[in-house]
């Protein structure tokens, strides 16, 4: 198969000079397809996430974005080639008001970046009744929507989610699976780590499972979820 | 390495500093005298205890308390009113009316309090309270006035003060920490609410004024005009060398009189406060140790939590807060009995309240042999940056020509390396060790 | 050991700190003393005499008593310093003392210092309080003032200046305004002249230091039109002064100590060659004690503490032949020759009772932009 | 046990809680849910004493228990957890649990000088117990890792464990679901029922996965725009029009479209 | 009964006075307050950093009018303020390079960066005496006064004066100017906001393509401008000594924190509350009571609630005061 337009190739690396975390990892994703990551708590879901964007130094392994190698690209040099990502914990301005926060995702765009707003607003309507609020003060869930909606701004080439629907009401998980797929369909690829795994695998092309640092299984959402060994110790039956 | 044997090898490093102060003039830095080393090493011990008093309030509750100055100067009042004996008539005279004026003012921010709490919020009550503490605060000045008057009237030039109870010096150490403590706890009630650089600024601003008492209130502490010649716990070296029993011993040590007695006194200072460094060591690093420790972390790291897990925030923060000013109150005494003297003018933030958290910091906060490793090396370097400041500069000029305007300039000015070479070390220290020579594990 | 070849005398001064404006010059003054004695060449034959400077910080008695030790092991035959009375006292009470090391202090004024027991070993080149206050209460009457404001630099010696001007002043009838006293090394004094404006007085005495506080009083006091003439004790007589002020201190007077010999004027002379502004407090007082220093040790013939001690007094005061600055070289022949000497030096010296210095004082007043002597008292 | 009477919480001119009224049996294991910002964990911070009530009583077993500070309900048997992780980052997750209990008498200055041994066995007590914990949630490897330094789930996981570590009346759970794993989620909710049936705890639970949820709760409460909408058992509360409209949802509509893509 | 009279001599000893002070405080703190605000930490060099700006800004004045070049009846200072300017900036961004990046790579906690700051400070400390020695310096030239005291009497026939130095003009519309700056850049502009998105989440910002370093290095170079001219204002008011500028930095730093950490118009309110605070409780009311008050009430003491000697004390009371009831500052300040 041709090379996936974003892949984190068995990758190998820990925290600073803490112990492995990642042990040969491979997680990619193909343009307008949605890869899930699930697994156990602790293994190393988001820690590959964030090797995959740079923020903790891979001891083996490579990065490769459409084919280029960007490995040893800085976060914010990765942002500026078009990768966009959404933390799993802190990824919210908590002193900024909502709006301040989407226009931050908006940082490196120089276009009129108003619509996208719109958009963010019509996707999370709620926001919009908050958009002067300082974000720190707004629940868990709208956090969740701010932090999503500040990546869906960048206008990202791909984009990479770290737990998004954590926290969030059926309904509103709901709207945002709606939308990852949309989103998706425009040919942008989406990488998310997922608790809610039924649903996100639901709407995955592809599924990994990680058990500490490694990968256990991988493949379509729908081959997972058929798989009952998977379902019993991941997807809680 | 070990960390154990590193940080023992810290700590031998140090007392091989204080021991070639007093056995060479190597490098024109030390001065080859062991006068000079215990001198040295005395201030010392009194810094690494400060040092652990603010790593108690820093270290184990981040609480930012800059009012260590205050404190301390606490703690040297208490030796005044300890040891000096009380100035004749000063009592008769307007002591007593002092008192009298002191427990007015008292009761007047007492009963506004009241008010504050007593009434509803509101005009009525912003009224009554400022009416109190207006008429309160007149009273007050009437009745304190002429009483401050009249003392400060008594031989102005060499008493005008109340004098003190005339007890032991020793006991001013632990009354110097009660003293302190005292004001902690008011301190504690009205600024703990406050949290990082607000409650750096608010304890600041309250050792300010302590110390704005202390020179202003001549009645008290004889203000700018000092007290000096205060009691000692040990012999006075001209007494010692009047002393024909002395003197032989100190020949059959191959000693001088003079040498001989200026080092007995200087060592007699040191093992005193040796004994209390190590007891404060012992207790602070076994509450450390022990749940309480644990618990203070889980405040430091988390109030909320901690708050939600049954444990008393606020309480334990006083408690702590005091403590801490307690320890510098003592220190603070140990200094004021050392110099023998109680000059207010001589109390700045840069001296006794920022180099005690260089030291902490340096030393490695959180960590209990930090802070007095921190203490006793900050000190030395505080004291040897000066000759090595000269050192630099005459390295500097060496190469350049006898007569050249720079170096003249440079020489001129050399008195300036010692902040410079201070600043130097302390960034030199901290670049290869920012977590402190002996960091919290 | 009366035949060294050379004397060593500490120079301990808050070289930085809150006076590191003023402990340059002063330590200049005091080595200009031992330069002049060194070239002289008739110091205890010949004997040459270096300085070691040290550092008091000024507010750090720790760190003063620690270089005060320093200069004991460095082998200093006497000290010139410290300059701030705290840690002048904790120098004099933990180092000097117990090592019988005698002490010169150009600017300490506390006279706590001198009354303590154990203690012939310190004296002060500073005038005392008391005289100066009469003296300046009496130029008042003179000058028919009768209400003054006052403010003094908040340390002894302000507050023991302002104190003996207060009592002397009201004692002749005159009435004080207010007493306040001002920081030195804080830029802002609004709140100080305020205050000071308010409560009024013919003239503004400021009882300070003229490159300290005392400048910045009198600059605002101008500036804002509280007083137009101020009264200057011995602190703020010096040609900075009218220098920074500009004409508008013209018609101001003071008094300074010195005899009609003016060596204020000859030191002022020599320090300018030696390119440092000889009019800097204290300077002046730096230079006699260093000179104190080596003559007593002529006088004794030995550079021992123990020896030359009880002849400061003696140089100090008359009978004699009057010394003035640059006249070392000729007070050290005379001595060596038996003689007697009174040395006047920079300030008027003469010292009387445990180390007080008292002497005669010069009426100065400002005239077109120069601090002139009007009269002797 | 628990009693919240017309409540309200305003946060400038913002109603979070807004005259919510509502009655926590004993014993039972209540479900709290609604639409995020609905006020649930501001209703939780006002009785758990870490807001002040605008307006309104909170009562505890008939005692009027409102805007008593949070360590004295907590001696008064009443936790809670955080929905976004208050973990004590600079220790150990051992020592994040070990310093729960209240009665510890290593927590008076005194007796870490003069009572070391009786704190010594304390200790070895807690330990095991802390340990206990950690095993039940499959944590034990990172018992000595700095709790700021472990995964998010690991944290939620943390909070819970805490509570476990004194015996308590009442237990209020902010989406202790969050990040964590579901398998492992679910292992959880049977623990609650057995320290619900066994002990007797009371527990509040706040959470957003039905599976969850009707795994444990019954009564279910609905709240929204800081009001009770609806009480009753998760069924009754799945057939109640405005919740549906309001929070539950009637799934994804693109699903059609995916499938279309994948086909 | 005279309050024309009364108001003036209030004016000229109380109002004027307090307001140049206060700005000129105000003018420091938003230096800290800046820093605190983005870089989280209070920067003790900021006194010395004032000193070395103002150094080099007196330097080339005196080279300025050795070539006889001046501004008119405005000081020649200004003319060599941009000059001084570049000097810190390029001063501060070599520290910040040799410095205070390696804690930031090291996430180190503010407290460090505190001593850390300290470090620098003594090293500015002698940096500048050596350059400029200890002393006292004056370098204003220009007309002094905007209007003098005796002038005024003459003009309005009041027996009270007043009078406004071209300084303390100058001072306070600067302050007004900068503060207003200073706050639109941060609200409004794309630059302004990053910065303060980096100091609200490191990482995050790191993760919306903002760069760090620059903001930190803008951060410095505002700085170091800020620092520039209030050391220099304040030098042209009074005048230049290192020590005293060392000894401003406490009341700067109160008036940055009792204003609220990390806010422009905090620092201002503070600078005020401060200044105000010393000049007006220590202030002797004799005066303006022997004005508006009929000769019979005249007050005979100088109706002073405190003397002078405690202004320090006063205004640190005050400020505690502020604190309790605002704990986090007037203008709800950051906290790290
Ligand atoms: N400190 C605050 N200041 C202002 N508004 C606040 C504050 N805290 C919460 N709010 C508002 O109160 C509302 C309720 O918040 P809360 O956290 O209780 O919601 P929630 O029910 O817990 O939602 P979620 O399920 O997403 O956690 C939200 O709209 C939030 O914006
Ligand atoms: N900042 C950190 N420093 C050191 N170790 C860390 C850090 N963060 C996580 N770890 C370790 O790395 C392992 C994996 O963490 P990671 O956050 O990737 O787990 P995860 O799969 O995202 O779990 P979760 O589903 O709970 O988020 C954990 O066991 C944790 O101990
Ligand atoms: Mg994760
Ligand atoms: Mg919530």
């Amino acid at each position: 198969m041709s090379e996936p337009f974003l892949i984190g190739d068995s990758m190998t690396g820990g925290y600073g000079k803490g112990p492995d975390i990642l042990h040969d990892c491979t997680i990619a994703v193909n343009s307008g397809e949605i890869a899930v990551i699930v697994g156990p708590n602790g293994a190393g879901k988001s820690t590959g996430m964030k090797a995959v964007f740079g923020m903790l130094n891979v001891r083996s392994g490579a990065v490769r974005l459409a084919g280029e190698d960007i490995t040893h690209l800085s976060p914010q040099e990765r942002v500026v080639k078009g990768m966009g990502f959404v933390p799993q914990t802190s990824n919210i301005f908590t002193s900024m008001t909502v709006e301040e926060n989407l226009e931050m995702g908006a940082f490196i765009r120089t276009d009129d970046f108003s619509d996208t707003m719109e958009q963010v607003y019509h996707l999370f309507p709620i926001l919009k009744d908050k958009r002067y609020q300082a974000a720190g003060e707004l629940s868990g869930g709208q956090r969740q929507q701010v932090a999503v909606g500040r990546a869906l701004m960048t206008k990202p080439k791909v984009l990479m989610l770290d737990e998004p629907t954590a926290g969030v009401s059926p309904i509103v998980m709901d709207e945002l699976f709606d939308r990852i797929i949309e989103v998706a369909r425009t040919g942008l690829p989406i990488l998310m780590v997922e608790q809610n795994a039924k649903q996100a695998l639901e709407i995955a092309d592809k599924g990994y499972v990680l058990v500490q640092g490694a990968n256990a299984y991988t493949g379509t959402g729908q081959e997972l979820l058929a798989d009952p060994e998977v379902r019993k110790s991941f997807l809680g039956g | 390495m070990s960390d154990t044997l590193k940080h023992t090898l810290l700590f031998v490093g140090v007392g091989l500093l204080l021991v070639l102060e007093g056995t060479t003039t190597a490098f024109g830095v030390f001065s080859g005298s062991w006068n000079s080393s215990l001198t040295i090493l005395n201030m010392g011990l009194i810094s690494a205890i400060m040092a652990l008093g603010v790593n108690l309030q820093w270290g184990f509750a981040g609480l930012f308390n800059v009012g260590i100055m205050g404190f301390t100067a606490l703690g040297g009042l208490a030796v005044v009113l300890t040891s000096m004996s009380p100035t004749p008539g000063a009592w008769e005279a307007g002591g007593q009316q002092i008192l009298m004026a002191l427990v007015l003012g008292a009761a007047t921010i007492g009963l506004a309090i009241l008010a504050y709490q007593k009434m509803t919020a509101g005009l009525a009550r912003t009224a009554a309270m400022l009416a109190i503490l207006i008429v309160g605060f007149v009273i007050y000045r009437a009745v304190l006035d002429p009483g401050v008057e009249a003392v400060e009237g008594i031989n102005a030039a060499l008493e005008g003060n109340i004098g003190g109870l005339g007890l032991p010096v020793l006991m001013a150490w632990p009354l110097g920490g009660l003293l302190a403590a005292g004001v902690a706890w008011l301190i504690g009630k009205t600024a703990l609410g406050l949290r990082s650089d607000y409650l750096a600024i608010a304890t600041l601003g309250i050792a300010e004024i302590i110390i704005a008492v202390l020179k202003n209130e001549d009645w008290l502490s004889r203000g700018v005009k000092n007290v000096v010649g205060l009691p000692r716990p040990l012999p006075y070296e001209v007494d010692l060398q009047g002393d024909p029993a002395f003197v032989e011993k100190a020949a059959s040590w191959g000693l001088d009189a003079t040498t001989a007695s200026t080092i007995y006194v200087k060592l007699g200072y040191s093992a005193l406060f040796a004994i209390v460094l190590l007891v404060l060591l012992w207790m602070a690093q076994m509450a450390l140790k022990s749940p309480w420790g644990r618990m203070m972390r889980a405040i430091r790291d988390n109030e909320v939590a901690a708050n939600a897990m049954g444990k008393h925030v606020t309480r334990r923060h006083l408690q702590i807060f005091i403590l801490g000013s307690a320890i510098c109150g003592v220190a603070g005494a140990m200094m004021t009995t050392l110099d023998s003297q109680l000059t207010p003018g001589t109390y700045n933030p840069l001296r006794f309240t920022f180099l005690i958290w260089v030291m902490v910091i340096v030393g490695g906060s959180g960590n209990n042999f930090g802070a007095v490793l921190g203490g006793l090396l900050v000190w030395f370097l505080w004291i040897k940056v000066e000759p090595l400041g000269v050192l630099v500069i005459e390295m500097i000029t060496s190469g350049m020509a006898e007569d050249s305007a720079l170096r003249a300039h440079l020489l001129e000015s050399a008195a300036h390396m010692r902040l410079f070479t201070m600043g130097l070390i302390l960034l030199l220290v901290l670049r290869f060790s920012p977590r402190g020579l002996i960091p919290e594990k | 050991d009366g035949h060294a070849k050379e004397v060593k005398l500490g120079v301990l001064f808050g070289f930085t700190g809150p006076i590191e404006s003023l402990a340059p010059t002063m330590a200049a003054g005091a080595e200009l003393a031992m330069a002049e004695v060194t070239e002289s060449g008739k110091l205890l034959d010949a004997a040459k005499v270096t300085p070691l400077r040290a550092e008091t910080g000024c507010i750090d008695n720790g760190l003063a008593t620690a270089n005060a030790e320093k200069l004991i092991a460095d082998g200093a035959n006497g000290i010139v310093g410290g300059d701030c009375s705290g840690v002048t006292g904790a120098i004099l009470q933990n180092v000097a003392i117990p090592n019988g090391m005698v002490m010169i202090s150009p600017s300490a004024s506390s006279p706590g210092l001198t009354a303590m027991e154990d203690n012939g070993l310190f004296f002060r080149t500073t005038p005392s309080d008391a005289r100066q206050g009469e003296i300046m209460a009496s130029i008042l009457a003179d000058r028919d003032v009768d209400s003054i404001a006052i403010t003094y630099t908040n340390n002894d010696y302000g507050k023991g200046l302002a104190d003996s001007i207060q009592a002397a002043f009201e004692a002749g009838g005159g009435d004080v305004t207010i007493v306040t006293s001002h920081e030195d090394g804080k830029g802002d004094y609004s709140a100080e002249v305020a205050a000071l404006a308010s409560a009024g007085g013919d003239i503004l005495v400021v009882a300070g230091y003229l490159d300290q506080g005392g400048l910045g009083i009198i600059q605002s006091a101008l500036d804002t039109g509280a007083f137009d003439t101020f009264g200057l004790p011995d602190g703020m007589i010096g040609d900075s002064l009218p220098e920074n002020i500009g004409s508008d201190l013209n018609g101001s007077f003071g008094q300074i100590a010195g005899s009609d010999s003016e060596g204020a004027e000859i030191f002022a002379e020599m320090a300018n060659e030696a390119g440092f502004d000889g009019t800097s407090a204290y300077s002046p007082e730096s230079y006699d004690a260093a000179a104190l220093f080596l003559l007593a040790m002529q006088a004794s013939g030995s550079v021992d503490p123990k020896d030359y001690v009880s002849k400061i007094t003696e140089v100090a005061n008359a009978p004699g032949e009057k010394i003035n600055p640059g006249e070392l070289g000729k007070a050290l022949e005379i001595l060596a020759n038996g003689g007697e000497i009174d040395y006047e030096g920079a300030t008027g010296v003469n010292l009387i009772g445990p180390g007080e210095s008292a002497g005669s004082y010069r009426e100065i007043e400002v005239q077109d932009g120069k601090n002139t002597t009007v009269k002797f008292r | 046990m628990i009693v919240v009477e017309d409540l309200h919480k305003h946060f400038g001119g913002f109603h979070a809680v807004d005259g919510a009224s509502l009655e926590i049996a004993k014993g039972s294991i209540t479900g709290l849910i609604g639409p995020n910002g609905a006020g649930k964990t501001t209703l939780f911070n006002v009785v758990a004493g870490v807001l002040p009530p605008t307006s309104g009583r909170v009562l505890m077993d008939g005692e009027d228990i409102t805007g008593l500070p949070p360590h004295e309900l907590f001696h008064k048997g009443l936790l809670r957890t955080f929905q976004i992780a208050h973990e004590f980052s600079s220790m150990t997750c051992r020592e994040n649990l070990m310093m729960v209990p209240g009665d510890q008498s290593g927590e008076t200055l005194w007796n870490t000088w003069f009572g070391r041994k009786r704190i010594a066995d304390e200790e070895r007590a807690l330990r095991a117990k802390a340990d206990e914990v950690l095993e039940f949630l499959t944590i034990s490897h990172i018992a000595d890792l700095k709790a700021g330094e472990i995964s998010g789930g690991q944290k939620k996981l943390l909070e819970l464990g805490r509570t476990m570590m004194v015996d308590a009346k009442i237990v209020f759970l902010d989406e202790v679901g969050a990040g964590v794993n579901r398998t492992l989620l679910y292992t959880i909710a049977d623990a609650i029922k057995r320290l619900n049936e066994e002990r007797g705890y009371t527990f509040v639970v706040i959470e957003h996965d039905m599976e969850f949820i009707d795994r444990l709760c019954d009564p279910v409460i609905v709240m929204a725009e800081g009001k009770k909408l609806a009480q009753g058992t998760l069924d009754e509360i799945k057939a109640n029009e405005q919740v549906i409209e309001a929070y539950l949802g009637t799934g994804l509509k693109n699903k059609d479209k995916l499938q279309g893509a994948d086909a | 009964m005279d309050f024309l009279n009364a108001f003036v001599a209030l004016s000229n000893f109380v109002l004027i006075p307090g307001i140049a002070y206060g700005s000129q405080l105000a003018l420091g703190a938003l230096g800290v307050t800046l820093i605190y605000g983005i870089l989280r930490f209070s920067n003790f060099a900021h006194g010395d950093t004032m000193a070395f700006g103002t150094m080099v800004t007196i330097l080339f004045t005196w080279l300025f009018q050795s070539w006889g070049i001046s501004a008119g009846p405005l000081p020649t200072a200004l003319l060599a303020l941009p000059i001084g300017i570049v000097f810190t900036m390029a001063l501060v961004v070599v520290t910040d390079r040799a410095v205070f990046k390696f804690y930031r790579e090291q996430k180190a906690k503010p407290v460090v960066f505190v001593m850390v700051s300290l470090g620098v400070m003594f090293m500015m400390n002698g940096l500048v005496r050596f350059i400029i020695g200890p002393g006292d310096q004056r370098f204003g030239d220009g007309e002094r006064f905007i209007i003098k005291a005796r002038a005024f009497k003459n003009m309005t026939g009041l027996d009270e004066g007043l009078a406004i130095k071209t300084s303390q003009g100058i001072t306070v519309i600067t302050a007004i100017i900068v503060v207003a700056l200073l706050f639109w850049f941060l609200n409004k502009t794309r630059t302004g906001k990053s910065m303060r998105a980096y100091s609200d989440n490191e990482d995050l910002a790191l993760l919306s393509g903002i760069n760090p370093e620059r903001v930190v290095i803008i951060t410095w170079l505002i700085v170091a401008a800020l620092a520039t001219i209030a050391g220099t204002l304040y030098g042209l008011d009074k005048s230049f000594k290192p020590f005293t500028y060392f000894q401003l930095l406490l009341p700067i730093f109160a008036a940055a924190i009792v204003g609220g950490l990390g806010s422009p118009l905090g620092a201002i309110a503070g600078g005020f509350v401060i200044a105000m605070s010393e000049v007006m409780i220590t202030y002797a009311w004799k005066k303006v009571g022997g004005y508006i008050l009929p000769e019979s009430l005249a007050p005979d003491g100088l109706a002073q609630l405190l003397s002078t000697d405690y202004k320090f004390a006063v205004s640190f009371a005050i400020l505690v005061i502020v604190l309790l009831f605002k704990p986090t500052g007037i203008f709800k300040g950051k906290a790290v």
